[in-house]
Order: structure tokens, then sequence, then C-alpha cells
């Protein structure tokens, strides 16, 4: 009792907090992908520095996440990792970025290229050893990302497998969790973001990336279109973008001013003109 | 002034009886809520579909739980097994063996473990433990890294128990016991460990539970595969590392199998508790 | 209990050895421990150490954590741990209180909420946090918040309280009540004069028991405090804690590692101080209270 | 004093002894704990005289009687009184008691000295003050009046806000019975005073008893028989007879111990059994 009334007046302490605050403040809310929302929040801080009384919410929780709050207007705007698809329809999509999906194995692993069908074989179980790759006669660790990431949907849908099919040995959440395993184990294979994966590898982490089908993987192929494991990274709206705080921060996102930003966080920028 | 007092006590005791009520409902909002959540999956997907799932594949709508919740138990259990004998020596050298400086600091470093973020656990086991068994066995993360790791985290909490139970034991006892000649490992047969055995019950049963519940440290170093191990070395995925995993994902019918997962495991916790609550009485049987 | 012995000499004629084997085991397990807390510390403190100083405690994380410091993050874990405190310590110790005064006028609800609260403490963060994400996020309307993930982390660290204030309670004396009540004393005078000056330690240590576990939760706040790192301005704000950061850093953020270990450092010196602040206040509490000092000397009679 | 000045007041060891007027009633009391029957249908009047005592073996139910008088077997959970007590115009047993306003009335002192861990002055204004509204310095009359009244003002006068735990163990049975007799009851229950306490603090319990007996009603449980010769006017035997605790016999001192009716009541006091 004496509990729920401390509650009570806590409520009440919170709400006099919120409801005086958005008098001079305008707020934006943006969820989604947690690929993408690194590359907001930096955004977001730049963007309210230069505009006093604004409020940029980035809430992580994965591209599905994004597109749903999106369409029941909870955010203004929805992360995905990922091109759009027709059943997001109602939404307009805003490219900001590219990224691209690199196949890593450790740096000790004489593996240097690799092609997409091999990639694939891998995966399904049919290549177990090393051996069949001229590399150590060990068993091969192949890492799989959980159910839900975008970066499975991608690789997924370009090798045309389904996730039943994969016959992983390990199963990560992040990205990071699979470099830092790949790291740890000179048998793994995983595929992460190639924007982390080039970072922690310039840090010096003991890992490689493999070129795909000839193509290095690296930020610059992505760049220039050529390495085909790549996908854009979206905001998503419900079309038309009214609000006006919206649309100049959607602009900003898209500005050069932005680019360096998104370059330092390993991603390709996307820059429309204004 | 008489009469207000004994209003005030009135009062009091319904403050009192309120909170008391306050701390149930909340298991029972838990439970409520959790099921609540999970209803979807069975409207949409059926009770059979669910129960007769051969695999864990949520988008291709395959919810088949039985291997996650194996991988919870052995995981689980192994840690206990694990972490038992270490703290129970650790415990015997805190009363028996080690010097007043040592104890203190020791004591003080099993607080710190306690409060040490799953976090750190975690990437420890992810930095270190996993490629350590990587050596002998691909691919590390396995069963026996998420037992290790998890024997590991559930023993300060466990040493901190008996240590505290072996505090509780009346001196005079010990007293007695020494008074009549006893060594130390006979005071400790006969003085010690009866005393100290419903303890030691709940000491397992709560460690038991933590090690069930831990999410953060298992999802880095049990290898999240969802299938029955075979060997100690094959990966498994506990109901709560898959909660973790999916969860920021997770859609509709998918979340809502996820919020089953969670109702699964305040069920297996309750199995747990209730385990203990048996061992303890019949503890206290064979005290009596 | 002694009449076992003849038999335990049966067993072991030569109890040295039986010392032995303690004294190894004991050791041993010390042995394993050290090496233990060495591997997971040395890094933290190696690590951690070039990273932490005073503007890394202040400032507000840029670039995802990998520079910056961890001002905010350490102002956001500050309030969800004291609205987590502020809910959880009246409450814990009602349901105290109630276990201790009302027995025999609350048999069965005690017995109801004894078993509830088992229960409830082996609960899976994880579960607290789906709980508190519907519940205190969906249905009570409060979204990604400080106030949500203090209110879960209040129920999570519940029973824990409960449990060490109870006993804390259960340390006084009946003998003082039973005086107490043939004077016709009042429930609240017991309370205020007998239970609660004496049960003062143990309140300390819940709280700070039920910090360290606050403090360390990761699983629940996920879902219910947020991921939003910057300086949180109302309640009503999400806000990072520590805990999540450190989480954040090792898994999100590549080249998070610096910032993750002297973060990490920072968690574990607060929950250093907060120990031996603790430990301090138990010591001038047992020092100043002439009633402790005189019952202390008397138990060692 | 509380009974009013009766005709046939007689004197005894040079103390006016009040009429003999019966002040407790009680009829047909039983007391189960659990299923275990402690008390069996004691009926029994107490005279108002001024000192009654309480004997016979261990297990017998004297502790038992003497709780019920001021309900402290309340206390426990499994506790089940039938039966009746009448005290005055009050019955005791009454569901609807105000038992508070009872124990003021009936006080109760225990075998094991128990002043609370608060300061000597603490120990009898906290009660005070919670069953009178009294301003400070009527309070302070009061200890002192009490703490006179027990014989230990001048032993603990100067240090009246030093924890009561530091008191020797009959200074803290003084200290209790002091705590009792400041709420100026028309009872007080002693539940073996002396047992605890060494041969001269006993003694001077025992006088105090003496100087209190013309101010209260007394109820003395004690296994010395010496004792209850010394102190007491109306003796009370129980005994364990098929399990149960009963009253077999009570009636002035003389007559107990010099003709009882009960045989065994003969053999217990002349010390052949019990």
């Amino acid at each position: 009792m004496r509990c729920s009334l401390g509650i009570l007046c806590l409520l009440w302490c919170a709400r006099s907090l919120l409801f005086a605050a958005p008098a001079q403040e305008q707020k934006l809310m943006v969820t989604g992908s947690s690929t993408v929302a690194p590359i907001l929040l930096e955004l977001a801080k730049m963007y309210e520095k230069q505009h006093a009384g604004v409020r940029i919410d980035v809430q992580s929780g994965g591209s599905s996440r994004g597109v749903a709050d999106a369409k029941q207007g909870l955010a203004d705007f929805g992360m995905i990792s990922r091109d759009l698809k027709p059943e997001d329809s109602p939404l307009e999509g805003f490219p900001i970025a590219r990224d691209g999906i690199a196949i890593i194995v450790h740096k000790s692993n004489p593996l240097k290229a690799i092609q997409g069908a091999t990639v694939k074989q891998i995966f399904q179980g049919k290549i177990r050893s090393w051996k069949e790759l001229q590399g150590a006669d060990k068993p091969i660790v192949v890492i799989n990302k959980a159910e839900g990431r975008s970066t499975l949907e991608l690789f997924l849908a370009y090798f045309g497998l389904k996730n039943s099919e994969i016959k992983a040995s390990a199963v990560i959440g992040d990205n990071e969790q699979g470099i830092k395993m790949v790291m740890g184990n000179p048998q793994a294979i995983a595929y992460v973001s190639i924007g982390t994966a080039e970072s922690q590898a310039a840090i010096g982490a003991p890992i490689k990336l493999l070129s795909l089908d000839g193509v290095p993987a690296s930020i610059a192929e992505v760049t220039g279109g050529r390495y085909p494991l790549s996908r854009t990274l979206n905001l998503v709206a419900p079309k038309p973008v009214t609000k006006s705080l919206a649309r100049n921060f959607l602009d900003f996102v898209r500005s050069q001013e932005a680019e360096p930003v998104i370059k330092e966080l390993h991603f390709v920028p996307i820059v429309v003109p204004r | 002034m008489f009469l207000s007092s004994s209003l005030v006590d009135r009062i009091f005791g319904w403050i009192v009886r309120g909170a008391g009520w306050l701390s149930v409902s909340i298991l029972g909002l838990i439970t409520w809520f959790v099921a609540w959540e999970s209803l979807p999956l069975f409207q949409k997907v059926g009770w059979r579909e669910v129960f007769g799932a051969k695999a864990w594949y949520p988008l291709e709508g395959a919810f088949q739980y039985g291997p996650m919740v194996l991988g919870s138990v052995l995981s689980a259990f192994g840690a206990v097994m694990i972490a038992v004998p270490i703290a129970f020596g650790l415990s015997l050298g805190l009363h028996f063996f080690w010097s007043r400086a040592l104890v203190g600091v020791i004591r003080q470093i099993l607080g710190l473990l306690v409060g040490l973020p799953s976090v750190v656990y975690g990437f420890w086991g992810l930095v270190t433990l996993v490629p350590w068994i990587n050596q002998w066995q691909s691919p590390g993360t396995s069963l026996l890294a998420a037992i290790l790791l998890l024997g590991g985290m559930i023993l300060p909490t466990m040493t901190l128990m008996l240590d505290q139970s072996y505090a509780r034991i009346d001196r005079s006892a010990v007293l007695a016991a020494h008074a009549l000649g006893l060594d130390m490992p006979r005071t400790f047969a006969c003085v010690v460990l009866p005393h100290t055995r419903p303890a030691l019950g709940a000491a397992i049963s709560i460690s038991l539970g933590r090690a069930l519940g831990e999410t953060m440290a298992v999802i880095m170093v049990a290898g999240n595969i969802v299938q029955v191990p075979s060997t100690v070395f094959d990966p498994v995925r506990t109901l709560t590392a898959n909660i973790a995993l999916e969860m920021a994902y997770a859609m509709d019918q998918h979340k809502a199998a996820l919020f089953f997962g969670a109702f699964l495991l305040v069920v297996l916790n309750s199995l747990v508790m209730v385990g203990g609550w048996l061992t303890r009485r019949a503890g206290e049987g064979v005290h009596a | 209990m002694l009449e076992r012995l003849p038999v335990l000499q049966r067993w072991v004629g030569d109890t040295r050895l039986l010392t032995g084997v303690y004294w190894g085991l004991a050791w041993g397990s010390l042995g394993l421990l050290g090496y233990w807390v060495m591997q997971l510390g040395l890094p933290i403190f190696r690590e951690g150490w070039v990273g932490i100083s005073w503007g890394f405690l202040a400032e507000e994380p840029l670039r995802s954590g990998r520079a910056g410091g961890i001002g905010s993050i350490l102002l956001a874990t500050a309030w969800i741990v004291g609205i987590c405190l502020m809910t959880a310590l009246p409450l814990s110790l009602g349901t105290a209180i109630l276990f201790r005064q009302f027995q025999r006028e609350a048999p069965r609800l005690i017995v109801l909420i004894r078993h509830c609260l088992d229960v409830l403490a082996g609960v899976p963060s994880i579960v607290f946090g789906l709980f508190g994400y519907a519940f205190f996020c969906q249905f009570m309307g409060l979204g990604f918040s400080i106030l949500a993930g203090g209110l879960t982390l209040a129920c999570m660290i519940l029973p824990v309280m409960i449990r060490v204030l109870e006993e804390s309670l259960a340390a006084v004396p009946l003998a003082y009540e039973w005086g107490a009540v043939s004077l016709g004393l009042s429930r609240v005078g017991i309370l205020l004069n007998l239970l609660l000056p004496r049960a003062l330690p143990g309140l300390i240590g819940a709280i700070i028991i039920g910090l360290g576990r606050a403090f360390a939760e990761t699983a629940a706040l996920l879902f219910t405090s947020g991921y939003v790192d910057r300086w949180p301005q109302s309640v009503m704000d999400s806000g990072r804690a520590l805990s999540v950061h450190v989480y954040d850093l090792t898994m999100n953020v590549p080249g998070g590692e610096r910032s993750a270990y002297a973060s990490a450092l920072a968690l574990v010196l607060t929950l250093l101080i907060i120990n031996t602040i603790a430990l301090a206040c138990l010591h001038i509490l047992q020092r100043r209270t002439p009633a402790n000092a005189a019952l202390s000397l008397g138990r060692s009679r | 004093m509380k009974n009013g000045a009766g005709a046939d007041a007689y004197c005894r060891d040079g103390f006016c002894v009040l009429p003999s007027r019966s002040f407790l009633e009680v009829q047909k009391l039983s007391v189960w704990y659990g299923e275990r029957q402690v008390l069996k249908e004691v009926h029994a009047s107490f005279s108002a005289c001024s000192i009654v005592a309480l004997i016979g073996p261990s297990g017998c139910g004297k502790t038992t009687f003497l709780s019920t008088l001021n309900r402290l077997t309340d206390l426990y959970p499994s506790c089940r009184v039938t039966g009746s007590i009448r005290m005055g115009d009050l019955s005791i047993l009454e569901p609807k008691l105000d038992v508070r306003r009872l124990r003021k009335r009936v006080g109760m002192v225990f075998q094991k000295p128990n002043p609370f861990p608060l300061s000597i002055y603490r120990n009898i204004a906290w009660p005070l003050s919670e069953h009178q509204r009294l301003r400070k310095d009527e309070i302070a009359y009061r200890v002192e009046l009490a703490l006179r009244d027990v014989g230990l003002w001048e032993e603990v006068k100067d240090r009246l806000h030093h924890s009561a735990l530091q008191l020797s163990g009959g200074q803290q049975q003084r200290l209790c019975i002091a705590r009792c007799i400041a709420l100026e009851p028309e009872v007080i229950l002693l539940d073996e005073p002396c047992s605890a306490l060494d041969p001269l603090a006993t003694e001077t319990i025992e006088g105090l008893l003496q100087k209190l007996r013309s101010r209260y009603h007394l109820m003395v449980v004690t296994h010395n028989l010496a004792q209850a010769r010394r102190l007491a006017d109306e003796v009370a035997v129980f005994w364990v007879v098929e399990g149960c605790g009963r009253l077999i016999e009570n009636g002035p001192t003389e007559r107990i111990f010099l003709d009882p009716i009960e045989p065994r009541t003969r053999a217990y006091v002349s010390g052949l059994i019990g």
C-alpha cells in the first residue's frame, strides 16, 4: 500500500517531468535494426547538437520491429537492414547506406577466396572438413545467425537456402559475437556484416575476410557495387513524410555532412543531394 | 491515545498485509502475463503442432521445445555438480583452516564475484574457455563450456550460502564436540554436517535456479544449436538463451513462442523449488 | 548425533588422513578459485585501468561507446537502481514485518507468500525481462523507460530482499517481543523500538544485496529500460544501464573492448565502494548503539 | 487498595491484607497446543488476597495457566483455550476483549529477565507513553516512582540513559517489575521470577514482592516450595493427571502445607515426590 502510493507519486513526478519537457522540444522516434541503429544514434546526436530543443530517440530491436513500429505509427522512422519487400508496401524506403556480408575465417586459415557454391555446401553440411578445401584435416565449425536477424535473411536469400537446411555447430546473435568466436576458433567459418568485420580486422583481430566469387570482401567493393552479397540499409516511413522535423532529419542523414560519420562506422554512405 | 494507537495498529496491519499481497501478486502477474502473451502461439499454430514439432524453425512454423528444456536442465545440473564440491571445500577452508585475514579477503572476493555482471563471465568464456575446449574437440562452444562457466558463476553464491549456514550453527554444539575431544573431521561430520544439511539443500536448489535462469553468459558459450546433445562437446541451446537471441527480432507467433519458452522456464523453476521443499522436508525428517 | 561416532571411527581409523583430505579439498578449491579470479579479473583491471579516468566517468558515450565516457550511463543506472530500491525496500520490509509480527493473524497468507517467494526467487531474470516488457512497458504504457526497468528490477530483487530482512528481524530475540506484548504495547511501537533498531544491520545488508543484484542485471533490463545511452531527462526516458552497456560494447560494437573493460571496471569498483561503505556503516552502528554493544558482550559471555 | 477496605481484613507479617472476596474466578479452563491438551478443566477461585503461589512439578501447566490470565497464549499460533476466566468485571477469554487494555491491567514478569535493549529510562517510559498521554516531566516522575518502588533508583539514577542490558540479572528483573508497575496494573503475574537469579538477588526480589503485596495482586509460579511458603497467602497445586495438567488443590498456604486434602499434595509438599 505504502509502496503503491510511492509508485503513484513517482508516476506523477514522471508525468510532470514528461509533460513539462515537450513544450519547447520536438521529438522523433526511430526504431529498428541493430545494424542501422549505431549510425542513427550518432547522427541523432549530431543533429540534436545543431538544433536545440530537438530530441531523437533511437531504439534498436530488429528490422521487423522497425517495419511494425513505422506501420503502427509508434515510430517516425523504422530502420531496416535490407531492401524493401513487397509486404512493407504502405511504407516508403529511404536508402541511407550500403553494407555487405563477409564470409570470415580465422587468420591462420590458408583459404583466401571462396566460391558461392562452396559456401552453400559448407553451410549445408556437405563439406565437413577443411581438408576438402586444401586446409588442415580439421572439421569445419559452421557459425550461423539466430532466427530473425536480417543478416541471416539476406544470406539465406542469396544462397537460396532454408534455415532448416543449415547444419551449424553454433548459433550466434550479434556480429561481434561471431567475430569473437572466429577469433577464438581456427576452424570456424561465419558470415557477418562487412563493416564490422573490416573494422575489427583493421584493429588487429585475427580474422580474414574471404573474397566471394572472386570479389574481395571490402567496403570499397561494396561501394563500387561489385560485391555480390550486399544489402541496402533503409529508413522506412509511411509516405508521404509530412512532419517537417522528420523531413529535415532525413535530409540531414543523407547529406554530405553525415557521410564521414557513416564511413567511420564502416558503412558505405548514400548521399542524396538536397 | 489508547484508542488511536490501536487504530494505528490496525492500519499498520492492513499496510503490511497489503505489502504481502503485492509480493504474492507479482508471481501471479508474471505467470498470467507470460501465459497470456504465449496464447497466440496456440491459437495460430495449435497445440498438436507445437508439441509434435520436430525442430525449432520459428519462421518456418516449427516450434520444438524439448531439446532446449533438456539443454537448460543438463547445463544447470552439470553446473551444480561441478560447483558443489568446490563450494564445499571453500566453506570448509573458511571455517576450519584459514586465517581471519584470508577469510575476510575471500569473502569480499566472493561477494564481488556474485555482483559481477554475467556479461563479464560470458566474455571470458567466449575468449578463453571456448577456444580452450576447442583444442580437444571442436567447436568448443558446447554443453561442457556452459556447464563449466555456469558452475563457476554459481560457485560464489553457493559458497556464501554454505558459509552462512556454518556460521549459524550454535557455537556451544561445536564447543561441546571439542570438549569431548573430537578433532576437526569428526566435529565436522557429527556436528556441522547434520546441522547444515537443510541449508545444503537450499543452497543447491537456489543455485540450480540461478543456473537455469542464466542467460547472457550461456548465449556466448553454449553454441545455441537446438539439438539433443550426444556428448558434452555438442553445442546446445537453453530456453533462456533462446529468448535473448530471438526476442529482439521476433514478431507475432514467434514472439508468442518465446513467451511460451518463458512460461516453460517458470514451470521448470517451480519444479526445482518443489524438489527443494521435498528434500528439505525429508532432511528435517531425518534430523528429527 | 554423537552416537554416529563409533561408526565413523570404524570407517576412518586415523582421522589425520581425513583431516588431510579436507585440508587438500579446501586448498584445492581455493587454488581453483584463485586461478579463476585471476583469469576473470586480471584483464578487467589491466585493460580497464588504462581506459578509466574522471573524464571517462563524467562524459557521455560517443561513437556507440568507443569513445567518450559513461557519465550518462552511470546516471541512468543510478536512477534505475534508485527506483528499484525505493519500490522494493518498503514492499519487502512490509512483507518481512508481516512474517514476523502477524504469524498468528495471517498464517495462511504467510505460507502462501513464502511459497510464492520461493518460486519467484528462482524465476530467471530474462523472464522478468519479458514480464516487464509485457506488463510495465506495454500494459501500463510506460514504454522503454527507466521507470519500467526499475520496477522490473524491483520485482526481481524482492524475494532475496525479503529473505534477508526476514532473517534480520528473526534475529531479534522473541523474549523482547514477549515482554512488550505482555505489557500490552502496540505492534507499531514494538516495530519501531525493538525490531527496527536491532534489524538495522540486516536492512543495510538487504540494501547491499539488492544493489548488487540490480547493478549486475542485464537480461531483465534489455527489454525494459532500453538502449538509449544519452543523458536521461526524466524517468520516462529510456536509459542504458551499466551492465547493458558492457554487454552492448562487447557484443555489438566493433572495437568497443577497451571501453567495455573500463566500464566493467567501473562497475566492479562501484560494487566495491558500496560494499566498503556498507561495512563501515555496520561497524559504526555496532559501535554507536549501546544496546548492540551490550548485547554482543552478553553473547560472548 | 484496589478492592476497598473490607471489614474482614486480617494482618499477616505486619501487612494489612485486604478482604477475601474472590477476584479471580476460573471455570472449566482447558488449553490445547495443537492436539496436545496441557490444561484440563481447571476450576478455581482465588480470593482477593495478596500473593498466590502456583506450585507443582514441571510440565503441569502452571506457566500456561499464568499466560492465559493475560492472554499471552494468543501468541502461540496453535494454542486453543476454552472455559471462562472472570477478573472483576472482566471476562478475560472474551474474544472481543481489548487485549492490550487487559495486559495493562494484568502485567507479567518472565522467568528470564527480559528488559528491552533500550536505555533503562526508555524501558519504562516507552510502555508508559504508549498507554497514557503524558507530559515529559510526568513520564520522568513516573519512571522515578517505579524505579524507587523496586529499589532500583539509587542504583541507576546516574545512568538512566545507559543500556538496560548492562545491569546485573537481579537488577534486570527488578527493572522488568518496575516496567510492569509503572503501568499501575491490578495483577502482576510472575513466572518463576527468581529461578534465573543468584540467592542474593532472589532475596532482594522476595523482599520487593513482600513490599508490593499490599498494592497488587501477585501470582507467582515457583518451583521453590520454601519460597512459596514464605511468600504466599494462598497456594494452588498443579499436577499432571493422565498426561494433562490439572489443578488438584488450592487454599490458604498454611492449610496446603500443614493439612492438605490430596495425598499427592501431601507427598509433594513434604518432598516425597515431584
